[in-house]
C-alpha cells in the first residue's frame, strides 16, 4: 500500500507510544504522532501542551500549540506554569514523553534550534528553544524528528539549545540534568537510537528502498549500522486510522 | 498598579500614557492566540521606537513589532509563529540583519522570570539548561549589563544546591525576575475597575500582568462594576494590579480569542507572503496599520464575512471546520 | 500520580492503601474550612501512627489528628483555628507536654515549600523571615535530620542575591521542598478519573495535591469520566496527578464547603470544650470518632437539624443568617 | 457616649486607614477594623486576606480569614500564593496596611506569637506565626493591637516570629528585609508610635480617664510619654457605623 515518508515517520513514533504515557507534543507532524498514538495503539496515552492545556480532545487538528483547538474538552486549561512544573517534578515527569525537532543534531542527540552560524551575528536564525530544552532537559524519553541531511547531522552544533547526552556517559548527571535524554530519532530515511553504554548515536532502521549507506551519506558524522533492520512500513489500518481520523483535510500531511 | 476605581479609557490614551520609547514591554497571548493586536497596531501607528521587549512565545504581536522597527532589544524564548512561520519572517530578518539585540531563553524560563517579577523576589530556580547554551551563550554583554540598570549583571546563574542534594538536586540554574514597565494583555471579559476573567488557557498572561509597573487590558467585552464579582473563582487579574482597561471586540485579530473568534488562516498567511521581502511589508504597513485609523477600521478592511468565517462555536470555543488550508 | 481512568474506591481502602505508620503528610483545607474532615477521622480510626505532618493553617483536621496521637512530627505555620480556638488546644497540650515535635515556618513558606516540590525543584528563595527566630531556631536538630533521607539538612538557608542587588534585594531565605508521601484535601467536584473542580478560594490545595507522592481526593459530588471536561478552564487539578477518588458527602464537615454547606459553629464550640481536659477528650473520640462505623454515622448522628442549618444559600455560597454566637 | 475599650480600640485602627490602601488583615478585631474603616472613613480601601480572597463584600463578618463569607462577591478567589505574593511584590505591596496582634512587643515593635519559655520545651505554646511573620517581612505600614500587661511588653521576647524594626535603626534593610515595620500599637489603653530616628516605641496617647503612669506600670520597659496626648474617643456616627453596619450580632465586639 502507497504510503509517503512523512506517514512512516509519523506512524514510527506513534508506535513508541504507549498507554498511560503522558506524551508532550508541539506543532506539525509531533501533534500527529501523538494524535495517532491515541487512535491506534494507545488509546489511553495523554497529550498535552506546553501552553497549559491537557487531555485535550482535538477534534480538528491544531496549527500550533497555542491553537484554541487545543483547549477544547481538556482535563485542565492553565498556563506555561503548569505544563513545565508537570515535567520538571518527577513524579509525573518520569512519565512524560517528548517529542521534538530541530535544525542541526549532533551524535549525542543535543539540538540546535537557535541559529547557523555566530550567535552574536547568525547566519540563520531559527526560532529557538521555545518549550524544546525544557522537555529535553526534564524527560525520560524523547524523540526526535529529523531530515536526513549533511548540514542537519552535524559533528558541532553551532549552538547546544536542547541537551540530549551532552558529550557522553555520565555528562548529563555531571551537568545537573535529571537522567533521561532521547531515545530515538525519527528521520525521512530511517530511525537512529543511541547507544546504552557509549550514549551515541547508532541506525537501527531504514525504511525500504534505503540502504544504511545511503544514510550515511546524508551525515556529517559515521554512526554503527550493523544493527540497523528494516523498518516494518505502516499497515492499511494505521494509514487508515492517520489520514482519515487523524487529519483528513490534510493540513500536515 | 492603580487601586482606583474607573480605570476606563482609550487605547490612543493608553499607549501615550504608559508605552514611552525605550520602554521596558510585554505582551500577552502565545503565538497564533490572544495576542493584544490592537495595542500592538496603535504602538506601531503611534511610531514608539527604542522598545526593549519580553517574550517567551508571543508570535504574530512580536513579529509584527519587530517587522515595524518598534523593537531594539529583545528577550525571547521562541520567535516562531506554529505551522505559519517556523521562524517568524520579520524576526529572522532583524536578527540575521543585526538591526535588533537577541537574547535566548526558554519559554519556562521567561514564564519563571515573569512569575519571579510578580512574586516580588528576585530570581527563580530551575533544572532547565544546564549544559547548554541558554546558559553559556549572552546576547547582552556584561559591559552593557552593568551600564544598564534595569537588566541584571547577569544573564542566568548556575548553582550548586545548598539542600545538599534534597529532591536529587545537584545543580540549578537562577532565573532573574523581570518586571516590565508596561504588560499588556487581551482578555475575554473585564470590568470597569480592572478585574479580569480569561478564558480558555492563561498562558503566561497572569504572570506578565502581576509583574508589571502598568498594566494595560483591552478587552472583547466590558462589564459595569462589580458585575465580575460573581463567579470570582474565574478572575485570574484583581483590579488592584491594573492602570487602563480598553474595550476592543476582536482586539486580538487576527489571531484568536477562545469562546469570541479564531485565528484568520488567510490574514496570517498573507501577513507571512508580504514579511517575505522589504516592499511588500512595506505596502503591508500602509495598508493595514498606517492607512488606517484604528483596530475598527482594520476589522471593517477585512469584512464582515471574514468575520463570520472566523466566529466561534460557542459549544468548542472556536470556528468548528473553518477551512484553514 | 495514576495516569489510570477510574480511581473511585472507599475511603477505608483509600486510607489503608497510602497512609501507613511514620508517612509524611499533608492535608487541605485552611482553619475551618475544607479540610478533608471525614479523611481524617478514617486515618483516626485505622489507629494509623508515627504521622510526620505538614501544615500551615490546616486548623481543625491537624488539632484532630493530634489530639488522637496520630502524629508524631509536625512542620506548620499556626496551630490555630480562628475565632474557635486562637491556640488548638489538643495542638497546644502536645507541644507543651512534649509528645509531638514541632517545626515553625510562616504561612507563605509552607506554601511555597509545597509549591517546589509541585514544581520539582529543590527550594525557592522568599524574604519572608529574614533576621527572626524563624531561621535562628530549629525544632528538629542537625543530627536527626542527617539521620532521615526524607528531611533536609537545613531549615532554612539564608543566602546573599546572586544577581547583585537586582530587585533592590541583598539576601533571600531559601525554603526547601516538601514531597509528602500523600495529600489527602476534599473538592467540591471530581470525576471519576480524577479531574478535581475547587469552588470559592483553593488556599494551597493545588501544592499540596501536585507535590505529593500519592493523592487522595473525597468530594461532595462525583460525575462520569469527562463530565468536567467541559468548563475546564474551572478545574484546578488534571487527573493525572490523583490516585484515588472518594465520594463523601458532607466530607469537610464540621469545617466548611464553599457553595455546600457552612462551618457547624455548635460542633466547633463542643469540640472546644470536648478538648480542654484529656478525660473528655477521650470521650468526645469514643463518641464521634471510634464510636461510629464511619461519616455518614456522624453526619446521622449530628442529625438532619443540623445539617440543614449549615446548608449553603445558593447566592452566597454559606449559610447566610446562621446563628454563630 | 457610652463605649467599651474594644470599640475605642477598632476604630483608632479603622482612622488610619485611607482610601486606596489595600488592608490585610486577620481574625476578630483586626477584620472589624477594616470593615468598620470601609463603612466610616475609606470606602475605596480594599480588604484582602492571606487566604487568597481579595476585596470580598463581607455581608457578615467572618470567624476566620478561612471563613466562606470571604469568599463571596470578591474581586478574585485565589490562594495564599495569590496573596503573599501581593505583598511581597513591591508594586502592590507598598500600598498594604497590615493588622496583627502578638502575645508578646519588645521596644522595636518585633512580635512573638510563638512560645512563652524555651522554644525547644516551651512554658506556653501559642499559635506560631501564621501570615503573621510574612506580613510584617513584606509590608512598609502595620499596626498592631495588643493587651498592655507588663508580661506582654517585654523586655526580651522569648521568641522573634514577625519582624519590627529587629534591634534598631537600620536593622531591617541590614537583615535584607524590605524597609517599613510597625507604624502602632493599639493597647486597651492608649496608643504606641515609633521614633522617626531611634525606631523605638513612645506613648503617643492614652485613652480618656487613663494616665501614662498607669500605662507605664503594664510594660516591662519604659517608653518616652512627652509626646503623649489623650485620644479623641468614638464619635457616635462613628459607634453607630460599627456597631451596626459591622457586626450587629456581636460576634467580635
Amino acid at each position: 500500500m502507497e504510503y509517503t515518508l512523512k506517514e512512516m515517520m509519523t506512524i514510527i513514533a506513534a508506535r513508541e507510544i504507549s498507554n498511560n504515557d503522558i506524551v508532550f507534543c508541539g506543532t506539525g507532524i509531533s501533534m500527529l504522532a501523538a494524535m495517532a498514538a491515541k487512535k491506534i495503539n494507545a488509546p489511553e496515552s495523554v497529550i498535552f501542551f506546553e501552553t497549559g492545556a491537557i487531555d485535550s480532545k482535538l477534534e480538528e487538528i491544531p496549527l500550533a500549540v497555542g491553537d484554541p483547538r487545543v483547549m477544547y474538552h481538556t482535563s485542565a486549561n492553565g498556563g506555561l506554569l503548569d505544563s513545565f512544573a508537570t515535567m520538571q517534578n518527577k513524579i509525573t515527569g518520569d512519565h512524560v514523553v517528548g517529542i521534538l525537532g530541530a535544525a542541526q543534531i549532533d551524535r549525542f542527540g543535543n539540538l540546535n534550534s537557535t541559529v547557523i552560524g555566530d550567535y552574536s551575528s547568525p547566519k540563520i536564525r531559527f526560532s529557538g528553544s521555545g518549550g524544546g530544552c525544557d522537555v529535553a532537559s526534564f524527560v525520560p524519553k524523547s524523540l526526535i524528528f529529523m531530515q536526513h541531511e549533511k548540514k542537519k547531522f552535524v559533528k558541532k552544533l553551532d549552538y547546544l539549545t536542547s541537551p540530549g547526552f551532552l558529550d557522553g556517559p555520565g555528562a548529563r548527571e555531571k551537568a545537573g540534568l535529571p537522567s533521561g535524554g532521547p531515545a530515538m530519532v525519527i528521520t525521512n530515511m530511517g530511525v537512529m537510537k543511541f547507544d546504552e553504554k557509549t550514549k551515541e548515536m547508532y541506525l537501527a532502521g531504514y525504511y525500504p528502498g534505503i540502504t544504511p549507506d545511503e544514510i550515511l551519506d546524508k551525515m556529517e558524522f559515521t554512526v554503527d549500522t550493523s544493527m540497523a533492520k528494516e523498518e516494518i512500513p505502516p499497515s492499511a489500518e494505521e494509514l487508515y486510522l492517520l489520514r482519515e481520523k487523524c487529519d483528513s483535510r490534510r493540513l500536515i500531511l | 498598579m492603580n487601586v482606583g476605581q474607573n480605570k476606563v479609557t482609550t487605547l490612543k490614551n493608553a499607549i501615550e500614557t504608559f508605552v514611552t520609547p525605550g520602554c521596558h514591554l510585554s505582551i500577552g497571548g502565545f503565538t497564533i492566540n490572544r495576542n493584544p493586536m490592537a495595542a500592538v497596531y496603535e504602538i506601531i501607528r503611534q511610531k514608539i521606537k527604542g522598545i526593549h521587549l519580553y517574550a517567551h512565545s508571543n508570535g504574530q504581536g512580536v513579529d509584527e513589532l519587530i517587522g515595524a522597527g518598534a523593537i531594539s532589544r529583545l528577550e525571547i524564548a521562541y520567535g516562531g509563529n506554529g505551522k505559519f512561520a517556523s521562524t517568524c519572517i520579520r524576526f529572522r530578518k532583524a536578527v540575521e540583519q543585526g538591526v535588533i539585540e537577541v537574547e535566548d531563553y526558554t519559554n519556562y524560563q521567561m514564564t519563571l522570570r515573569f512569575l519571579a517579577g510578580s512574586m516580588g523576589i528576585a530570581f527563580l530556580p530551575t533544572k532547565s539548561s544546564l549544559g547548554t547554551d541558554i546558559i553559556n551563550k549572552w546576547g547582552f554583554s556584561k559591559e552593557m549589563r552593568k551600564k544598564s540598570s534595569n537588566i541584571p549583571d547577569d544573564k542566568l546563574i548556575e548553582m550548586d544546591n545548598p539542600f545538599s542534594n534534597w529532591c536529587s538536586t545537584s545543580k540549578v540554574v537562577l532565573v532573574p525576575a523581570i518586571n516590565p514597565d508596561v504588560t499588556i494583555i487581551h482578555v475575554q471579559k473585564a470590568d470597569k475597575r480592572g478585574n479580569c476573567r480569561i478564558e480558555g488557557l492563561t498562558f503566561a498572561d497572569v504572570e506578565q500582568a502581576k509583574s508589571a509597573k502598568h498594566l494595560i487590558i483591552t478587552c472583547e467585552h466590558l462589564y459595569e462594576k462589580d458585575e465580575l464579582k460573581s463567579n470570582s473563582d474565574q478572575n485570574q487579574i484583581p483590579f488592584i494590579h491594573v492602570d487602563a482597561v480598553v474595550h476592543i471586540p476582536h482586539g486580538a485579530y487576527p489571531t484568536a480569542c477562545y469562546n469570541c473568534y479564531d485565528y484568520d488562516p488567510q490574514q496570517l498567511k498573507k501577513y507571512g507572503e508580504y514579511a517575505k521581502n522589504d516592499d511588500d511589508y512595506k505596502k503591508y504597513l500602509s495598508k493595514y496599520i498606517f492607512g488606517i485609523k484604528d483596530h475598527q477600521a482594520l476589522i471593517d478592511l477585512v469584512g464582515l464575512k471574514r468575520m463570520e468565517m472566523i466566529k466561534a462555536d460557542p459549544e468548542t470555543g472556536y470556528a468548528s471546520n473553518m477551512d484553514r488550508t
